[in-house]
C-alpha cells in the first residue's frame, strides 16, 4: 500500500517535474520579492507571454510534424518591420521613404497585409519542404537568410519609429481589465486549439508527425498538410511581430532575432515532441510560462545578467531529462 | 566422456520471468526449458508475449522478475552485447536494417573484426567482407557483401539476417518469425541450416505462426497464452489441432471459412500497366469482379507489393490504365484511389500502417475525418467514436479503451486496427497486402472471416499472399506472378493447386510455355 | 532611391554647421577632447580634431578609378546604416565612383570580416575603410593590409592605444577616424546630473536610483556607456543607487520587457539609463504602460538621437539623447580616404565630438539630421 | 543509344548539380573579375574554408546520427577566447585582468587546453543526449546557453587582443606555401577520415544513423558512441576557435556565433543527410567549398550586401533541392 502511494507521488512528480519546479522558484522569488506577485507585474509576464505564446503556437506545428522552423524570428522581423512601415504617423519626421506621404492604414488592415505577406513566404518554405523535400531545418534556415535579405532592402535597415495611436494602443489598451495584446494570444490560441482538435487538418498533422509513409496511404494529404503548416505557422509570426511592434512601440529589422529557438524550446518543454507525433496546445503554453516566469524571477532575484544565460540552459536540460522519462519506456 | 552428473539437462532455463508494461501485464511467471541440440517451437496467439520473452532474455528487455540459467549457472543479461558474450544469437522479429551500410557492415554490426595497433584498433576490411561473403555462400546467398543492403528486398535482407545470427557461432540461437517474409526456397535453405546447428549441439528456439513449419522442425513445442506458460510438449507428441486448441484455448475447427459469396461483373480492370522502374511490373493487366476474393501469388519479389503500390498511387506509373466501374480513373496519390473506391492494406505494418505515438481513434479515424464533419469544417466527434467503438467490438480488438496508443498492442491486434480503419473507409475494393503476416491463427481466421463476410456484401479484394495455404484457401481465382510479369491466370477451382502456382511462379524468363493445353 | 537620396543629401550639407557648432558650444565637450589632445601629445599620436563638413565638396576626378573597399560591422545597425549612406554620398561627392565603392556587411561576427578583409586585398582596392567587429583584432588587421600597401581608415571602434602608437612610430598609412565612446557616457550621465538632485530624488533618500539596459556586453560602446555615464553622475558629486542592470542587446521589444519587469520589481526607480535610443523607446513604452510620467516621475536617457526619440524629447516624454554625428564622421572618413590616395596623408586620430541633446537644442539637432 | 546518352547526362547534371552551378559562378566570376583567380585570393578562400571545414567535420558526427549542434558558436567562441586569455603579450596593455602577470603559455598547450574545456562541455551535452535521452536540438541549444553565459563571465565581455607572435603566426605561417591553418584543416580532415572508415566507433556513428534499434539491437554501444560523438564534436570547435582566433587577431564572447547554421548547411549541402546514416569527409569539404566561393564571388561581382543574404538563401534552396532528387527513391 505504502509503496503504491510513495510511487503516485513520484509519478507525480516526474510527470509535473518542471511546473513543480517553476512553481517553487515562484514562491522562493515572491517571499524575496514581495513586488513579483503585483498585479502589474503579472500583466506584464502576460504581455510578455502574449506574443511568445503565438509564435510558439505557430512553431508548435512544425514541431508536431517533426519539422522546425528556424525562419521565425526573421518572419517576426519582417511582420513587425511591414507593419511599422504602414503604421506611421503621417507627419512623422522619420517616416518611411516609400510611403512619404501615404496616411497611416486602419491598423486591422496593416495587420491582413502582415499576414498575407509572411504567409506568402511561409507558403514558399512548405512547397520546398513538402514538395521537394528539402529538410525543414534547411529550407527553413535558407528562408531565414533570404527574409532577412528582403528586410534589410525593405527598410534600409532604418529602425521604425512614431507609431500612430490606433497602434499602440493594441498594446496599453485593455477589454476586461486584461491587455488586447493577451486577448490576442487567447483568441489565437482558442483557434490552434480548434484546429488541432476539431478539424481534419490538425488531425493530418498529429498524422504526418507519428508516420508520414503510414500517412500518405491512409490518402492523408501530405504535400499539401505540410505547405499549410508551415503557411499557418508564418502567419503567426506576422501576427507576433505585429504584436510586438506595438507592444514595444517601434520595429527594425533585428526585431525578433533569434525568438525561433527559445519558442522551439518552449514547446518541447511543455510536452510537444520533437520526433513528432505529440503535443498540444497547452504544452506551448506550458513552455512560454516557464521561460517568462523565469525571465522574470531571475531578474527580480537579482541575478547576474550572464549567470541568467547559465541557469536558462540548466532550467532546460532538468526540464526535459525528467519530461522525457515520461515517454520514454522502462525497458 | 565429458558428459558427467553435473551436466545439466538443459542449455538455457527461464523461470517466473514477469514483465510489465503500463497497462499491459505481458509476462507473468513465465518458464522456457531449452535442451542441448534441440529446437524448442514457442508457440501462442498474437501477443501472447513470445518476442516480449525473447527480447528479455537478449537483454533488450529487463525482466521485473524471474531467473535465467545458462548451463545450470545464473546469469544476467543487461544488454545485447552481453547476451552474444554468453553466445546468444537472435533473429529478430521486426528486421534491423541499416539501409545505407553494406551488407556485410550490417553482419558484423557491433563485432567488426579489428587489427590491434596498440590501444588503436583499426577495422579488417578484408576479413570481414572475406568471412561475410563464406557466412552469405553457406545461406545460398551470391551477394556482394560490399554492396549496400537497401539492394536487396526484404526477404532477402531477412536470409542476411539470419546468416548473421548463425554466424556468431552461438550455443543458443532464437529465431522470431523469421519466415514471415521469406519464399519457400529461402525456408528449406533455413531448415537445412538449422539441422546443421542442431548437429553441431546449438540450441534453438523458434517462433513461427506457420504450423506446418513447427511440425517438420521442432523437438518440442512450448506453448504461450496471454503471457502466461501453458506447457512444454515432444513435437511427436501433438497434432496441429492439439497446438491450435492450446493456444487459444478453445477448438478451432475451420480455419478458412465457407464462403458463399458470387462473383459479379467487372469492377476493376488493369490495362498495361507499367512501372518507371523497368526491373519492377512490366505490362501487367488484369480483371477484378465484384464480390470477388482475387488472388495474387508468387516468391517474394514478384513484384506484387509494386503492383498494387502503384495501383493505389504510391508508385509512379510510366504508363498503362486503371478502369474502374467502366471509367477509366487516374491515380496518382494515394487519395485519388481512395476517391475511385480503392483501399490499400500494406504488408509494411510498422513502416506504413501504424501511427505508433497515435490512438487507436486516430488511427481508425483517419481515413475518415474527411467524411464526417459539422458544417463542412468541425470534426464530428460523437459519430466517429460511436464508429470506432463498433470496429472494436466487431473486429473483437483486444484494448482498454479507443484512446490506448497502438504501440502498445501486439501485431494481430495492430493489424486488426488497419482493417478497422479501411472497413470505415467502405471501399469498393479493398487491396490486402500479406493480410495476415506475423499473425496468430486466432486472428487469422478472424481475418479470414471478415474478407469472406465482405466478398459477400459486394466488396472485391485482392489479396496479395505468398503463403500458399491461405491463397489457394481463401482465393476465388489467382494471378500468379514472376519478375514484374504475370505468369498465369488459375480460374477453376480444380486447377488452383501448389504445383501450379509453383510452375508459375518459377517462371522467370518470357519463354511462351503454353499454359493450357 | 536615388531622388530619396538627393533630397536627403542637399539639407545634410546645410545643417552640417549647426551641428558642430551645437558640439563646441557644449563646454564639457570641449573640455574632453583638449584633455585628449594632452593626453595624446605624451603618446606620440598625431592627433587632429575633426573638419566641418562643408557647404560643397569638390571632385577630385583623380579619384574616379580609385576602388574603395568599406567593412561595416554589421549592416542592421542603426547608427552605421545612417553611417554608411553618408558615407557612399561624401565618397562619390569627392570624385570616387560609385560602382568602385564597395560595403561588405560583417555580419557582427570577426571571422566573416577578416574573409572579407582577405577579399578587398586580393581584389586590389586602392583604399580600405573598416569598422572592425572585434576593435582587439585591429593589429592583425593593419598588418595584413600594411602588407598589402593599402592605406587603412578605422571608423567608429576605436583600437587601443598601443596600435594607434604603433601606426605613429612605424609611419603606417593608417587612422582612425571616430568619437570616444566614453564620451557619449559620459554625456548621458550630464544630463542627468544637470537636472540636480532635488529634481531627480523623488523618494528622498539622496540618492539617484536607476536602472541600466545594457547593448552587446561584447560591444565596446555598450561597457564604455554603462560605466561613463553613472561615473559622470558621480563625479558632479551625486550619490548613485543601482537598483537593475540588465542586458538589452539593442534591442527595443527586449528592453520593453525588461524594463517593465524592473519598474514591477523597483517602483522607486528615478532614472533609466539606456546604451541606446531604441532600448530607450521600448523603456518609455514600458515606463507609460507603467503609468509613469518621464521628466515628472522618471528619467530616461539613451544614445544615439533616432528621430523618434528626438520628437520624444521635444515631445517633453524623454530626457535627453547623445547624438552620434554621423554627419562630421562620415565626411571626415571620406576625406582622411582621398588624403591618404593624393599623398596628404592624414593625422592618427581624427576625433569627433558626441553631442549633447535635451529640450535646449533638440530643434538644431533635428534640423541637422534630416 | 541516345536515350541513354541524354539520361547519363541528366544524370550527371542532378547528381552534381550544386557543383556544376558552382563551377559556373566560379568562371563568370572569373571573367568579370579577374582577381579572383589570383594564387593570393585562392588561397584566401583555402584559408576561409580551413576552419568552417573544421567546425563542419565536427558537426558532421552530429548530423550523421540524425542528430544536430546549435551550440557550436558558442564553444568556438569560447574556445577562441580561452586561447586569447592564455596568449596575449605579456606586456600589452589590455591584458586578460585574471592572468595579468602571467607570460603567455605555449599555443600547443595553450591548444591541448582548450581542446580539453570545450571537450568537457561536449560530453556534458553527449551525456544528457545519450544518458537522459535529450533530444540534441534541445540539449545543444540549452549548452548553447551555458557555454555563452560562462564565456561573458569568463572575460566579462571584454574583447582580446594583443596575441603574441608565436600565436598569430598559426594564420600567417606557411609551410610549403600553403598556410599552417589549411594544414590544420588538412590534417583534421585525415584524422575525421580515419575515424569514419577505419574505427569501430565510425562504423557504430553511421549504423545509429541508419538504425538506431538496430545499432542498439546489435549490441553496439549507443550511449557511449553518442557522447563520444559529441564530446569530439566540441573538441573539433575548440580548435575552431583557436584557428579563427588566430586569423582575426583577436576573440571576444561573439567570436563564432551563428557558425553552427552555415556549418550545419554546409554539411547538407555536400550530401551528408539530415535524417542521419549518410554523410562523408568530402561531404563537409564540398559544402564548405560551395559556401566560401560564393561568399567570396558575391563580393567580388560588388553584389549588395543585403541581397547577398537573399543569393545565399536561394542557392541552399536550389543545391538542395536538386540533391534531394539523388535519394528519394525512384519509384
Ligand atoms: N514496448 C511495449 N510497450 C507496451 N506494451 C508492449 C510493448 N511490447 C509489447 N507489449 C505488449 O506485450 C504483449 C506481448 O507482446 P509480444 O510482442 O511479446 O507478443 P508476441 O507473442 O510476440 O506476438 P506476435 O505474434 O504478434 O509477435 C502485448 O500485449 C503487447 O501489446
Ligand atoms: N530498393 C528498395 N528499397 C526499399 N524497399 C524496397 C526496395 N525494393 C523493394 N522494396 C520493398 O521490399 C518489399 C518486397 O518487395 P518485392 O518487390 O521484392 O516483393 P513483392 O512480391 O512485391 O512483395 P511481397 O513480399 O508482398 O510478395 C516491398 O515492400 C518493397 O516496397
Ligand atoms: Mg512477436
Ligand atoms: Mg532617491
Amino acid at each position: 500500500m505504502e509503496k503504491t502511494n510513495n510511487k503516485k507521488v513520484t509519478d507525480f512528480l516526474i510527470n509535473n517535474g518542471v511546473i513543480i519546479i517553476m512553481f517553487i522558484l515562484v514562491i522562493y522569488t515572491c517571499i524575496a520579492s514581495p513586488n513579483f506577485l503585483s498585479s502589474n507585474n503579472l500583466m506584464n509576464i502576460l504581455l510578455n507571454m502574449s506574443f511568445r505564446l503565438v509564435i510558439a503556437l505557430g512553431i508548435s506545428g512544425c514541431v508536431i510534424t517533426a519539422g522546425c522552423d528556424l525562419s521565425a524570428g526573421r518572419m517576426i522581423g519582417l511582420g513587425g518591420c511591414i507593419a511599422g512601415t504602414l503604421l506611421q504617423k503621417l507627419d512623422y519626421s522619420g517616416k518611411f521613404a516609400l510611403f512619404k506621404d501615404m496616411p497611416p492604414l486602419n491598423p486591422f488592415l496593416a495587420l491582413l497585409i502582415v499576414i498575407c505577406i509572411t504567409g506568402f513566404f511561409g507558403a514558399i518554405t512548405g512547397f520546398f519542404i513538402a514538395y521537394l523535400s528539402v529538410p525543414p531545418f534547411i529550407a527553413t534556415l535558407a528562408m531565414m537568410e533570404i527574409v532577412y535579405g528582403l528586410d534589410l532592402i525593405y527598410t534600409g535597415a532604418s529602425p521604425l519609429g512614431g507609431f500612430t495611436q490606433e497602434y499602440t494602443v493594441w498594446a496599453t489598451g485593455k477589454f476586461i481589465g486584461i491587455n488586447y495584446l493577451i486577448w490576442i494570444a487567447l483568441i489565437m490560441a482558442a483557434i490552434t486549439w480548434f484546429i488541432y482538435n476539431m478539424t481534419r487538418h490538425g488531425k493530418y498533422m498529429y498524422a504526418i508527425g507519428g508516420n508520414p509513409t503510414a500517412a500518405e496511404v491512409a490518402g492523408v494529404p501530405v504535400k499539401t498538410t505540410l505547405l499549410l503548416i508551415y503557411m499557418k505557422a508564418a502567419m503567426f509570426y506576422g501576427i507576433a511581430g505585429f504584436m510586438l511592434g506595438a507592444k514595444s512601440g517601434g520595429a527594425s529589422v533585428n526585431l525578433g532575432l533569434g525568438y525561433e529557438m527559445e519558442a522551439i524550446a518552449a514547446c518541447t518543454i511543455g510536452g510537444v515532441s520533437v520526433t513528432g507525433g505529440r503535443g498540444k496546445v497547452s504544452s506551448a503554453f506550458i513552455g512560454v510560462a516557464v521561460f517568462e516566469l523565469l525571465k522574470a524571477a531571475l531578474q527580480f532575484l537579482g541575478v547576474n545578467p550572464n549567470a541568467q544565460y547559465i541557469a536558462l540552459g540548466v532550467v532546460i536540460f532538468i526540464a526535459i531529462s525528467l519530461d522525457i522519462r515520461k515517454y520514454v519506456a522502462k525497458k | 566422456m565429458e558428459g558427467n552428473a553435473a551436466k545439466p539437462e538443459y542449455r538455457l532455463e527461464l523461470k517466473g520471468i514477469c514483465k510489465y508494461f503500463p497497462g499491459v501485464k505481458a509476462l507473468d511467471g513465465v518458464d522456457l526449458h531449452l535442451r542441448p541440440g534441440k529446437v524448442l517451437a514457442l508457440m501462442g496467439e498474437n501477443g501472447a508475449g513470445k518476442s516480449t520473452l525473447m527480447k528479455c532474455l537478449f537483454g533488450i528487455y529487463h525482466p521485473d522478475a524471474g531467473e535465467i540459467y545458462m548451463e545450470g549457472k545464473k546469469i544476467e543479461v543487461h544488454n545485447p552485447d552481453e547476451a552474444r558474450d554468453l553466445g546468444i544469437a537472435m533473429v529478430h522479429q521486426e528486421l534491423q536494417p541499416v539501409l545505407d551500410r553494406s551488407i556485410g557492415e550490417n553482419m558484423y554490426l557491433g563485432r567488426y573484426p579489428v587489427h590491434k595497433y596498440g590501444p588503436l584498433q583499426v577495422i579488417d576490411h578484408k576479413k570481414m567482407y572475406e568471412e561475410a561473403a563464406k557466412w552469405l555462400k553457406d545461406i545460398g546467398l551470391d551477394f556482394d557483401p560490399r554492396a549496400k543492403l537497401s539492394t536487396l528486398s526484404i526477404g532477402q535482407m531477412q536470409s542476411v539476417e539470419i546468416a548473421k545470427a548463425v554466424s556468431q557461432n552461438a550455443k543458443v540461437v532464437i529465431f522470431d518469425e523469421p519466415t514471415s517474409s521469406l519464399s519457400d526456397k529461402e525456408v528449406e535453405i533455413l531448415f537445412r541450416i538449422m539441422n546443421d546447428l542442431r548437429d553441431r549441439g546449438v540450441s534453438m528456439v523458434y517462433i513461427s505462426h506457420k504450423m506446418d513449419e513447427i511440425k517438420r522442425i521442432a523437438d518440442d513445442v512450448q506453448i504461450m497464452r496471454d503471457g502466461t506458460y501453458v506447457g512444454t510438449w515432444p513435437a511427436a507428441d501433438l497434432t496441429i489441432d492439439d497446438i491450435i486448441a492450446k493456444m487459444v484455448g478453445r477448438e478451432l475447427t475451420n480455419v478458412y471459412p465457407h464462403r458463399d459469396n458470387t462473383p459479379g461483373d467487372v469492377i476493376l480492370e488493369v490495362k498495361h500497366l507499367s512501372s518507371i522502374n523497368p526491373k519492377s511490373f512490366q505490362d501487367v493487366s488484369f480483371t477484378l469482379r465484384k464480390g470477388e476474393i482475387l488472388g495474387f501469388g508468387g516468391l517474394v519479389g514478384a513484384q506484387r507489393t509494386e503492383l498494387m503500390e502503384g495501383i493505389f498511387g504510391i508508385r509512379i506509373v510510366a504508363s498503362g490504365e486503371v478502369w474502374m466501374n467502366g471509367k477509366q480513373v487516374n491515380i496518382k496519390k494515394p487519395s485519388q484511389a481512395m476517391k475511385a473506391g480503392i483501399g490499400l492494406i500494406t504488408e509494411d505494418r510498422r513502416g506504413s500502417g501504424i501511427f505508433g505515438c497515435l490512438s487507436i481513434k486516430d488511427n481508425v479515424g483517419i481515413s475518415i475525418y474527411n467524411k464526417h464533419l459539422k458544417a463542412g469544417i468541425a470534426l464530428d466527434h460523437p459519430t466517429i467514436n460511436k464508429i470506432v467503438d463498433d470496429s472494436i467490438k466487431q473486429l473483437s480488438i483486444k484494448t482498454p479503451s479507443m484512446n490506448e496508443h497502438i504501440i502498445n498492442l501486439s501485431g494481430g491486434n495492430q493489424q486488426k486496427v488497419i482493417v478497422a480503419r479501411w472497413l470505415a473507409n467502405d471501399p469498393d475494393v479493398l487491396i490486402m497486402d500479406e493480410p495476415t503476416r506475423g499473425i496468430d491463427v486466432g486472428a487469422k481466421s478472424e481475418i479470414y472471416d471478415i474478407m469472406a463476410d465482405l466478398a459477400k456484401q459486394g466488396k472485391s479484394i485482392i489479396m496479395v499472399s505468398s503463403e500458399m495455404a491461405e491463397l489457394l484457401g481463401m482465393s476465388d481465382r489467382i494471378y500468379v506472378m514472376c519478375n514484374g510479369k504475370i505468369r498465369g491466370e488459375l480460374t477453376e477451382h480444380n486447377e488452383m493447386t501448389q504445383e501450379r502456382v509453383m510452375s508459375f511462379a518459377t517462371q522467370f524468363n518470357e519463354k511462351k510455355e503454353t499454359e493450357t493445353a | 532611391g536615388s531622388s530619396a537620396s538627393t533630397t536627403a543629401s542637399a539639407p545634410a550639407s546645410e545643417a552640417a554647421p549647426a551641428a558642430s557648432e551645437a558640439a563646441s558650444t557644449t563646454a564639457d565637450a570641449a573640455s574632453t577632447a583638449a584633455d585628449d589632445a594632452t593626453a595624446a601629445a605624451a603618446d606620440g599620436i598625431t592627433r587632429a580634431t575633426a573638419e566641418a563638413v562643408p557647404d560643397s565638396i569638390e571632385a577630385d576626378t583623380s579619384l574616379a578609378d580609385k576602388k574603395v573597399g568599406v567593412c561595416i560591422y554589421q549592416f542592421s545597425d542603426n547608427f552605421m546604416t545612417l553611417f554608411r549612406q553618408k558615407l557612399q554620398e561624401d565618397l562619390v561627392a569627392m570624385g570616387f565612383k560609385e560602382e568602385n565603392i564597395t560595403f561588405a556587411d560583417g555580419a557582427n561576427d570577426q571571422g566573416t570580416q577578416t574573409g572579407q578583409i582577405d577579399n578587398f586585398i586580393a581584389d586590389q582596392v586602392d583604399v580600405l575603410i573598416i569598422n572592425p567587429v572585434n576593435s582587439s583584432s585591429a593589429a592583425t588587421i593593419t598588418d595584413k593590409v600594411v602588407a598589402a600597401n593599402i592605406p587603412l581608415v578605422y571608423i567608429n571602434r576605436e583600437p587601443d592605444e598601443a596600435e594607434e602608437t604603433r601606426w605613429a612610430t612605424e609611419g603606417l598609412n593608417v587612422c582612425y577616424v571616430g568619437c570616444d565612446a566614453r564620451q557619449s557616457g559620459t554625456m548621458q550621465g550630464e544630463i542627468i546630473a544637470d537636472l540636480g538632485i532635488d529634481t531627480i530624488d523623488k523618494n528622498g533618500n539622496g540618492q539617484v536610483d536607476y536602472i541600466m539596459i545594457e547593448g552587446d556586453p561584447e560591444n565596446v560602446d555598450a561597457k564604455y556607456r554603462t560605466e561613463f555615464s553613472v561615473k559622470a553622475v558621480q563625479d558632479a558629486g551625486l550619490e548613485v543607487n543601482e537598483l537593475d542592470d540588465e542586458v538589452g542587446n539593442w534591442d527595443q521589444a527586449t528592453a520593453q520587457g525588461l524594463v517593465a519587469n524592473a519598474l514591477a520589481s523597483h517602483p522607486e526607480t528615478e532614472v533609466v539609463f539606456c546604451n541606446n535610443d531604441a532600448m530607450g523607446l521600448g523603456a518609455l513604452q514600458a515606463i507609460q504602460a507603467a503609468g509613469k510620467t518621464v521628466n515628472e516621475d522618471i528619467y530616461l536617457v539613451g544614445v544615439d538621437a533616432l528621430t523618434e526619440a528626438l520628437e520624444d524629447i521635444k515631445a517633453g516624454t524623454y530626457t535627453g539623447t547623445v547624438f552620434n554625428d554621423h554627419l562630421s564622421q562620415a565626411y571626415n572618413t571620406a576625406l582622411a580616404a582621398k588624403n591618404f590616395l593624393d599623398g596628404t596623408g592624414n593625422a592618427q586620430y581624427i576625433g569627433c565630438d558626441y553631442v549633447k541633446v535635451t529640450t535646449d537644442n533638440v530643434d538644431d539637432i533635428m534640423a541637422s539630421v534630416q
